[in-house]
Order: C-alpha cells, then sequence, then structure tokens
C-alpha cells in the first residue's frame, strides 16, 4: 500500500541523504582547506614589515606612534585629493620613504619605500642585491614575469624591483578594495 | 459509529461530535490527534485508512469519518 | 532578478500591461514565459534543473495517468469476466508500476536536491557568516529548487494517490513548476489550490491590481526598512563576546530581522501573484501571536509544514508497521503506547525539516528542538489541564499575553540554532543566559555599539510598533478590505506615505557618507 | 464612467511622482558651500556658457584648477571653458566631448593626459570614493546617450552589484539616506543652483607653498593601459571627425608625478598622429611659475595666480599656433565676457576676503 511505500521513499532519501551529508561534510571540508590555501598568498599569512632601528612599521598601522619613534624626518610632504577631506603625507627618512593615508581624524601607513643599501626588509633584503638573494627570501614564484617580485600577505604586497638582476627598489604597500 | 464517537470524545470530551461538521476546519483536531485517531480506528475497527484519505474533508465530522471507515472496509 | 529591485517591478509592471492587453487565453502562455525570463535572469545554467524537474515528473504523471486509464479500460471491459480477487491483483499491479515510476522520480529528484544542497551549497556556511542578510529560507541553488522541487513531487504523489487530475499539457506542467512569484521562497503550493487560478482566465480588475500592489508594498516595508536595517546588529551580537543578556537582545533582533525577511518577501510574492489575479496560498497567520509551539507551526511556514504533513508525517504515522507497532506498545503501554508513532513520526518530520533547510548540524538541532518542545507540551497538556482546572485565571486575556510571551520567548531560542553554524556555540551562548544577567549592556553604551544609530532605532522601533498594530488590526479581518471604506484621501495618503518610508527608510543601495565628503579650505 | 475609472488612477499616481521627483530634488547633494566639484558638470547647460567657445578644455583638477577661461578672454579674446569634475576618468572625458559637440564646434578640444595613468574604475584604487567621484561627474550630466555610456563605463564593481543603472536614473535611490542631512541649504538650492566656477574654472585664492621636491617612486610598470589608449584614440577620432583640433596637455601640476617613461609614449603618440603636446613641467620657466606664490595646495595644482599665468602662456599658443582669433572686436561677446570679468574680479575679491578673515583668526 502507498504508506509503506512512501515510507520507504523516505528511508531511501533519509540513506541517500546521510550518505549525501558525508559528502557535503567533505566537500566543506575541501572548501576550508582550499580557502586556507589560497590564504596563504592573500589573506592569513603574516603580513610583511619593515622594521628600521627597533620601530615595526606595518601597513594600515596608525602611524603617530611610528612617528614619534623615528624622530623627525629629513623631508616631508603633503597631498590633498580632489574633494575629499584629509592629506596624504609623506616622510623622508634618508634610506627609506614613508607615505600614509587618512582616515578620519587620524593617519595610517600607506607605504613604505626603501632606497638604498643601509635599510633592508626584515627577510634580509636591500637595494642591490642579486636576483638569487631575493628568490631565495620571497620564492621564483613571486616573479612577476617582467622586472618584479610581488609577494602579497593580507591586505598588503610587498614588490621588489629588478634592474639588470639587481634589485631596484623595495615597496611596501597596504592594498584597498 | 457510537464506537467511534467513543474514541472522538476520549480525545476531546469537551466537543460534541454529533454537530460539529469543522473539526479540522475549526482547527480542534489537529495532526496528532488525526493520527491518533487512526490508530484507535485500526485497532478498533481493523480499519487501515492511507495517507492519501487524511484529508480534512474526511475528518471534519464524525459522520464523515464514519462514511470513509465504511467505504475502506467494503474495498 | 532580486524581488527587491526596480528591474522587478519593471519586469512585472511589463508583464501586467501584456498579460491583460492581449488576449486572455494566452495569459498563462505569457505567464510561462514570463516565469522562464524570471529565472534566466538567475542564471542559464540553472534552467537544465528546472527543466529536469519538470520533464521527469510530467513523464511520471503521464505514465501514471496511462496507465490508470488502462485500468479502468479493461476493466470496464472485462467487468464480467474476471473475479473479485482478478480486479483486485490487476489493480495491484497497476499500483505497483506507479508506485515504481513514481519512487524513481522522486529518488532522482530528490538526489539532485540532495546532492545540490550537500555539494553545491557549500559557501552556506560563509554565506551566513558574512552576510547578516542572508536568511536561510531564500536557500536556492538553483534559485527555488527547494520550492519548485516539492511543489511539483507533492503533485506527483497527488497524481498517485488518485487525489488531483494530471496534466496532459507539458506546458503547463512547465509553468505550475516554475510559476515565478514563488520561485524565490514560496509559499509551496498544492496542485489542486492553483491549478484553477493558475490556468483560468483573469480579467482585469482595478481592485485586485491595487491590493497586489498595496500587498507587495507591505512586503517591501517590512523587507527593506525593517529585516534588512536590523541585520548590521545580528550580525554584530554574533560575535563571541555577546553573551547572556545581550545573546537574549539577539534572539529578539532575529526574530525581527526573520519575520520582516520571510513575511515581508511572501507579501511580494503573494501581492505580485495578485496583481495578476492569482491567488497563492497564505504562508503566515500572524505567527508570533501563537500561544504555544504546535500552533506556531501551524501559523509559520504553513505551506512546507503543510507539504511536510500531508508527504512525511501522515505517510509514516499511518503506515501498516507503524500500525502494528501502535498495537504492539498499546498492549504493553496502555493509551500511551498508541502515541508512539506519532512521536516517530513527528521526529522523523523534523528531521527532514531540518534537512531542507540545509546539511547542517545546527539545522538539525533546531529540528530536534522544535519536536522536542513539542512533544513535550503535547504530553504534558493534560497535565496543564489539570492545573487550569484547580487554578482558574481570573483574567483569560492577560493569560493568553502570558501564553503569547513565552511562546515568543521560547520560539527565539530555539530559532537562535541557526544563526551559528558551530552547534557548540549556540549552546555555550543559551547556557550563559542561566547564570549571566549582564542587563546592564542594554544601557552602558553596548546598544549603541552595534552598528545601529539612534535614528536606526528609532525607524526600527516605529516600524515594529507598526507592524504589531496591522498585525492586530488584521485579526478581524484583511486590512486592505477594511483599508477601503476609508476615505479616499486618507487611504491614498496613508498609502503614498508608506511608500515614501519605504523609499527612505528602506537600507538599501550605497549608503552616502556625508562626512566624507567635507570640503577640505586650507 | 470610464474617464472618472482612469482619473481615480491616473491622479493618486500622478500625485505619487510628484512627491517623488519634489522628495528626490531635495535629497540631492547641492554641492554649494561645500564639494563644490560636484555642481561642476551642469554648471555648461547654462545658457551664456556654451554655443560659442572657441576652446573647451575636458578634464580633472588639472584642468579646471589650473586655466581660466577669464584671463584667455582679457588677454587674446578667446572664448573658452572648461568641463571639469573631480578625478574625471578618460571615459568620462571622452564622452563628455561627445556631449560638447552637440551644443558646441570648438576649434579646439584640450586633453590633459595624466587621465591616461588610470585605466579602469578599479584601478583608482579606493572604490567607495571612486562611486563618488562617478557620482559628481555623471549626476550633473543631462540625459543622453552620452550619460548612458558614460555610466556603463564608469560603474564600479559595487555599483553594478547594489542599484547599478537605476540609481542614475533615479537618484533617490543613492541619496536617500540623506534625510537625516536635509539642512537649509537643500531648501535654499531646490530649483536652482549658483555658479561655482568661472566658465569652469573652480577659483582658489590661496597660497600654501611648495614643501620640497616629490619623490619619483620607481613604478613596475610604466604603460598605459589597453582601455586608456583605447579612448585616447577614440578622443583623436571624434576631433578629427568634427575638424576639431586636439590639443594634449601635461599641466604643471607636480604631484602626482610623472615620470619620463609616460612622457615617451605621450611624445610618440603625439608624433604619430601629429597632435600638438604640450608638457607645461618643462615650460614652468617660461610660464613664470613661482611654488612659493602659485600653489594653493603645496604644488599640486596652480591658485589664482598660477592659473593666470600658465593661460597667458597657453593663450599665446592657442593664437599662434591654433589661429584662435581675437573676439574683443564682437560686441555681443563683448558685452557677455564683460559680465563674465565682472563675476570673476568679484569672486576673486570676496575668496580673498574670506582668506584673511582665515589667517587673520588663525594668528
Amino acid at each position: 500500500m502507498s504508506k509503506r511505500i512512501l515510507a520507504l521513499v523516505l528511508g531511501v532519501i533519509m540513506v541517500c541523504g546521510l550518505a549525501l551529508a558525508g559528502c557535503g561534510g567533505s566537500s566543506d571540508n575541501a572548501g576550508n582547506d582550499q580557502a586556507a590555501d589560497g590564504g596563504a598568498a592573500s589573506s592569513n599569512a603574516e603580513e610583511y614589515k619593515f622594521t628600521y632601528n627597533g620601530t615595526e612599521i606595518a601597513m594600515k598601522a596608525p602611524v603617530a606612534p611610528i612617528l614619534e619613534a623615528l624622530g623627525e624626518a629629513k623631508s616631508y610632504n603633503e597631498e590633498t585629493s580632489c574633494a575629499f577631506e584629509g592629506l596624504d603625507k609623506s616622510y623622508f627618512y634618508g634610506s627609506f620613504y614613508l607615505y600614509t593615508y587618512p582616515q578620519g581624524d587620524e593617519d595610517f601607513v600607506n607605504m613604505v619605500e626603501l632606497v638604498d643599501d643601509t635599510v633592508k626588509t626584515e627577510e634580509g633584503i636591500s637595494i642591490g642585491d642579486s636576483k638569487e638573494k631575493v628568490e631565495e627570501a620571497y620564492g621564483a614564484d613571486s616573479y612577476n614575469g617582467i622586472n618584479a617580485y610581488v609577494a602579497s600577505a593580507g591586505e598588503m604586497t610587498l614588490t621588489i624591483i629588478m634592474d639588470n638582476d639587481k634589485v631596484s627598489s623595495i615597496q611596501y604597500a597596504a592594498v584597498f578594495e | 459509529m457510537q464506537e467511534l464517537l467513543g474514541i472522538l470524545e476520549g480525545l476531546h470530551p469537551e466537543v460534541d461530535f454529533n454537530t460539529c461538521t469543522n473539526l479540522v476546519d475549526g482547527k480542534i483536531l489537529d495532526s496528532f490527534d488525526i493520527v491518533t485517531i487512526v490508530a484507535e480506528v485500526n485497532a478498533t475497527f481493523d480499519v487501515a485508512i492511507p495517507a492519501e484519505e487524511l484529508i480534512p474533508e474526511n475528518f471534519n465530522s464524525a459522520q464523515a469519518l464514519w462514511a470513509l471507515i465504511e467505504r475502506l472496509d467494503e474495498e | 532578478m532580486s524581488f527587491i529591485s526596480l528591474s522587478f517591478l519593471l519586469f512585472l509592471g511589463i508583464l501586467i500591461i501584456l498579460y491583460y492587453a492581449l488576449p486572455h487565453k494566452w495569459q498563462w502562455v505569457i505567464l510561462l514565459i514570463a516565469s522562464y525570463v524570471f529565472y534566466l535572469f538567475a542564471g542559464v545554467k540553472y534552467l537544465a534543473f528546472i527543466l529536469f524537474t519538470t520533464i521527469t515528473t510530467f513523464l511520471a504523471i503521464r505514465f501514471i495517468d496511462g496507465r490508470n486509464k488502462l485500468q479502468k479500460e479493461q476493466l470496464e471491459k472485462r467487468k464480467e469476466m474476471m473475479s473479485k480477487e482478478a480486479k483486485k491483483a490487476y489493480k495491484k499491479q497497476i499500483k505497483a508500476q506507479n508506485r515504481l515510476v513514481m519512487i524513481i522520480c522522486i529518488v532522482l529528484n530528490f538526489g539532485i536536491l540532495f546532492f545540490c544542497k550537500a555539494c553545491l551549497v557549500e559557501p552556506l556556511h560563509t554565506a551566513f557568516s558574512s552576510n547578516a542578510t542572508f536568511s536561510f529560507l531564500t536557500i536556492g541553488l538553483p534559485m527555488g529548487m527547494s520550492f519548485y522541487m516539492f511543489q511539483s513531487i507533492g503533485y506527483l504523489i497527488d497524481v498517485y494517490r488518485g487525489k488531483a487530475e494530471a496534466l496532459t499539457n507539458p506546458f503547463k506542467m512547465a509553468l505550475f513548476t516554475a510559476f515565478f512569484p514563488q520561485l524565490v521562497q514560496g509559499p509551496i503550493s498544492q496542485f489542486n489550490e492553483l491549478k484553477d487560478t493558475l490556468f483560468s482566465e483573469h480579467a482585469f480588475d482595478r481592485r485586485q491590481l491595487a491590493f497586489g500592489m498595496q500587498r507587495m508594498l507591505w512586503g517591501f516595508f517590512k523587507k527593506l526598512v525593517i529585516a534588512d536595517r536590523i541585520a548590521v546588529a545580528i550580525g554584530t551580537l554574533k560575535g563571541a563576546e555577546y553573551t547572556g543578556i545581550s545573546f537574549f537582545v539577539l534572539t529578539v533582533f532575529y526574530a525581527v530581522q526573520i519575520y520582516g525577511d520571510f513575511t515581508g518577501g511572501i507579501d511580494i510574492a503573494i501581492g505580485a501573484a495578485e496583481t495578476l489575479g492569482i491567488k497563492l496560498p497564505e504562508n503566515f497567520i500572524r505567527p508570533f501571536f501563537s500561544k504555544n509551539i504546535a500552533e506556531y507551526w501551524r501559523r509559520w511556514h504553513i505551506t512546507l509544514n503543510e507539504w511536510m504533513k500531508r508527504y512525511i508525517f501522515y505517510p509514516i504515522t499511518v503506515s501498516q508497521p507503524m500500525l502494528k507497532l501502535s498495537l504492539k506498545t498499546r498492549s504493553k503501554l496502555g493509551k500511551v503506547g498508541m502515541r508512539i508513532p506519532v512521536y516517530i513520526g513527528s521526529l522523523l518530520t523534523w528531521l527532514a525539516t531540518g534537512v531542507w533547510h540545509g546539511f547542517n548540524l545546527h539545522f538539525i538541532v533546531w529540528g530536534l528542538l522544535n519536536c522536542f518542545v513539542i512533544v513535550v507540551s503535547e504530553e504534558l497538556a493534560p497535565l496543564y489541564k489539570k492545573f487550569h482546572d484547580k487554578f482558574a485565571f481570573s483574567n483569560k486575556r492577560g493569560y493568553d499575553v502570558w501564553q503569547i510571551i513565552r511562546m515568543f520567548l521560547l520560539m527565539n531560542l530555539i530559532r537562535a540554532t541557526d544563526l551559528f553554524n558551530d552547534v557548540g556555540e549556540y549552546f555555550t551562548k543559551l547556557g550563559s543566559l542561566a547564570y549571566q544577567f549582564n542587563f546592564n549592556v542594554l544601557w552602558d553604551g553596548t546598544m549603541m555599539n552595534l552598528g545601529l544609530s539612534v535614528s536606526d532605532y528609532i525607524i526600527l522601533g516605529c516600524g515594529v510598533v507598526l507592524m504589531f498594530l496591522v498585525s492586530l488590526f488584521g485579526r478581524s479581518g484583511s486590512v486592505r478590505e477594511k483599508m477601503e471604506k476609508w476615505n479616499i484621501v486618507l487611504r491614498y495618503a496613508v498609502i503614498i506615505a508608506l511608500l515614501l518610508v519605504v523609499v527612505l527608510f528602506g537600507s538599501y543601495g550605497i549608503g552616502f557618507d556625508a562626512s566624507k565628503f567635507i570640503y577640505n579650505q586650507f | 464612467m470610464k474617464k472618472r475609472v482612469w482619473l481615480k488612477i491616473l491622479i493618486p499616481v500622478l500625485i505619487t511622482v510628484l512627491i517623488l521627483l519634489f522628495v528626490q530634488q531635495l535629497l540631492m547633494p547641492k554641492y554649494m558651500t561645500e564639494t563644490k566639484e560636484g555642481a561642476m558638470i551642469s554648471e555648461y547647460y547654462e545658457k551664456d556658457n556654451h554655443g560659442n567657445n572657441d576652446v573647451v578644455f575636458v578634464g580633472d583638477c588639472e584642468v579646471y584648477e589650473n586655466f581660466s577661461p577669464v584671463t584667455l578672454w582679457n588677454e587674446y579674446g578667446i572664448t573658452s571653458y572648461i568641463r571639469g569634475s573631480a578625478q574625471q576618468l578618460i571615459w568620462q572625458t571622452y564622452y563628455l566631448m561627445e556631449e560638447t559637440f552637440k551644443y558646441e564646434n570648438p576649434k579646439v578640444m584640450v586633453f590633459n593626459v595624466l587621465e591616461m595613468i588610470y585605466d579602469t574604475p578599479e584601478s583608482t584604487g579606493d572604490s567607495e570614493k571612486r562611486e563618488a567621484y562617478n557620482r559628481m561627474t555623471l549626476d550633473g550630466m543631462k540625459w543622453s546617450k552620452e550619460k548612458w555610456n558614460s555610466i556603463a563605463a564608469s560603474m564600479t564593481k559595487q555599483e553594478k552589484e547594489t542599484d547599478g543603472y537605476w540609481s542614475y536614473i533615479f537618484p533617490i535611490l543613492r541619496y536617500h539616506e540623506r534625510w537625516s542631512e536635509v539642512g537649509a541649504e537643500d531648501f535654499r538650492y531646490l530649483f536652482h543652483r549658483d555658479a561655482v566656477t568661472d566658465n569652469g574654472y573652480l577659483m582658489q585664492v590661496k597660497v600654501n607653498p611648495v614643501l620640497g621636491e616629490f619623490n619619483k617612486r620607481p613604478l613596475v610598470d610604466y604603460s598605459f593601459g589597453e582601455n586608456s589608449w583605447k579612448y585616447l584614440d577614440m578622443i583623436k577620432d571624434l576631433c578629427k571627425e568634427h575638424g576639431t583640433q586636439l590639443v594634449l596637455v601635461k599641466a604643471p601640476s607636480l604631484s602626482p608625478v610623472w615620470y619620463d617613461e609616460w612622457e615617451t609614449q605621450i611624445e610618440e603618440y603625439a608624433a604619430k598622429n601629429d597632435l600638438l603636446y604640450i608638457n607645461f613641467l618643462e615650460k614652468q620657466e617660461e610660464i613664470g611659475i613661482d611654488w612659493n606664490q602659485d600653489t594653493y595646495d603645496r604644488g599640486l595644482h596652480l591658485n589664482v595666480y598660477g592659473a593666470e599665468k600658465l593661460s597667458i602662456y597657453f593663450g599665446q599658443i592657442l593664437k599662434e599656433e591654433c589661429g584662435i582669433e581675437d573676439h574683443r572686436s564682437d560686441t555681443e561677446l563683448s558685452a557677455l565676457w564683460t559680465n563674465k570679468t565682472k563675476a570673476y574680479e568679484a569672486r576673486k575679491e570676496q575668496l580673498l576676503l574670506e582668506y584673511q578673515e582665515e589667517l587673520d583668526s588663525e594668528q
């Protein structure tokens, strides 16, 4: 009779469901793992930071304490953006530039550019280093195929521009949506 | 019929099953009651009411339900 | 295409014009085309799924109908020759064939549904955590799959049971499956309820059009002004640090959100169908005025629960094995034993309902909690009764209100399961209610840091009061019919005011953050 | 009978539409006292601003804050207008040019090549800011095919995902949340606007000298994007089609810094297509720009003194190399521009007064 059949159908569905629930579980995990893997390059990994005389400079960090620790800049510049409030500022410390962006009443780190070989990244790279050294520090995968190594982590990228197989510029930059 | 009324009154003593004709539509019987009735009917009359007959028309009054039982008994 | 878009309004507007301007005998064809256009907006790749369901169920229905006709013919022809037993055996044989076809069709369809829910809707988790406005009731990958599939499978079973006529026109089957207002989040219609209104001709009726538009407007209000606005706070309150009273606040906010979101969406669906002269079944009847959970589930998401009852709960509980079991347990346990099948049936039905919402532990817990509360309250009903007989309440109305509030709070706690993917997290928070009475969160500024501003709270407060009053007003009959008796100026003033409220206070679009725009004079 | 039914439908619908239009008008930002850049695009449609311009500049702040049409008139009798908006992107410039040709046929169109650096709406960085800039450029345009195309080319991903075109057709969808900010300005400018510019020139009178040299941070890739090139070609072809001379310029703004690699690409393009290209950065001395006096924001844009110097220099080129005639003998035009000059002088006086007050209050 029909009700028994329906009970049977239900049983089948349940089993089907449970089996597929298992499949769902595993696929969920797969998805998560994938996200985690992808994240290595873009979201979860430790962001690259620049440290100068013990002062850590991370992208998007509030800049006030950093400026205080760094002392007076050799030169300073500021820029407005059309129609918007706030100033983009840049500070030059001889061996590197520090750029900031405004948000609310505060300024935050937007970019750091290293300009001479007296300073180096936390991974030990400085201007003039060889291609091999860079690849050792950031992996050959990070090469963009033209002239630079680009390592992304979290909401920032570290760009190392090469000129004749020598490092010519090192730039930390915050990434915005 | 008397036995059926007995079953129904056992569930809802406050209802007059002789006259009431909107047992389901009037939300007097809920699905738990209906299933209980089916089990009781099965036990008392040895008539199995299939799921497709569990529709308001068959359960709105004691008469309708009795008619259903008689029809199923014949088949 | 989302209901919450001007594109949808434009689509509906064009449809209404064509629908009433072209010869009325084409109306159902126009609806079919419109429904597929609507579905195409969701993505061409999903078309295959809905076509599969339409075609398989239609073929199954045709087979069953053909067999039944053959049976009738044969029995007629050989009336004299066959014995009663032979007739029975023949009928049984036909029935068995029909049953097999039906089962194949159901397994095929639900197999796909399960596959999609389990494997394709993987981002479900992320959808929950990252997008607070997402409500589990609008799940659909492909769009509306759970809804159209349940509707067509229900129809197939009805045909098998001989309770619904079998369609002969595949295009009508296609329309029944894909009728666009119910594609997004239901309601799930029964064929017998829908067939007359869906396939018949409808003359233009200004009143009906106005009513449909009013209902849609009310739905937009609930969705845009209430549900989408409060969503931000729900996202925040899900955070681990919000326990105790904050969790309680979350459950209340979630009740407001889900009510606005789901009933609003259904209002838009039913209203849109009404503008076309088509009556869809109601899915909610003032659910928060229920006095107990069982009643709540008869008044909330009615069409799904009705479906579950017709096609899962009843077939299980009145199946032969269950009846036998009931006889057995009865002889051992007396009257209570009689109810064992009911409990098994309830349990399985709630499990199925939980799974329907998604393949997640928390949905299953949600289903079990509902089932548990319903069964316990059902079982305790005689006790309650004795209690009330002894201590008669002098104030009946006061007691009703108490019951309603109790149901609301209890349901809030149960419902909160689907906010947390991690069941453990839910129970931790639930547990914190027992010992953490941090009422100070209500006034120490915590409530101002949820992402809602003072003006948001004012809008939400007024909106909730308005929804409550409209519900009260609607208890004694249709609000729109009552409004019809008002002075025409007052009526239009109210409707235009509501429209303005939706446009201005609705939570949609890219916010204009004026604070960022202050011109810089230096 | 039939008529009355229609009236019953029509009148409420009409009233609703009127109310919505009114509310929309009220809620749209007026840009009269703050963020004046938002009001500039629509100013072009004023009767006196279009129809007889010899030269039309189209672009971002590097044109609307660096060139002064009133100076061009007073020195050379050249009529000109600047169709500027904040962070205008190259496709927006193109569609504004296309639209301009519907109103007049200028002899010269001026395009500032810094716009080449942004290839897509996303390439400008902050998408929220970008959306606001899109609004300022697009909301002011009258409805036309060009506006539609410009919207299509400009929308950010987020815009496409939310209301898309609808919010441009019905700006109330975009600004509905401004109900809590509606102020006196919104009522005052409900049906009219004041001129915020002088023929598109947004005057600045403050003096904020350049602090130091801007750092030329090396880039990974100096080549302009494909989309930028596509639109530059379209601009070139459009001007050719209308017999208008296209002049490429690089404003003398010191920042954003202009790289030599960019300069080479533009020079090559100009040479290949036989276009006049002037890099004012290289002519700073001839122009006489004094970065201690002539900039209001430390070298990004010129103030009115710098803009007047640059206009005098550029006017000479327009006169000599593009053959723009002196119209000062035309009485009708003279009358018109005398009025414009008066407004310009009045504005300068007013702004200087305000600036002086500000300086006084600081001391």
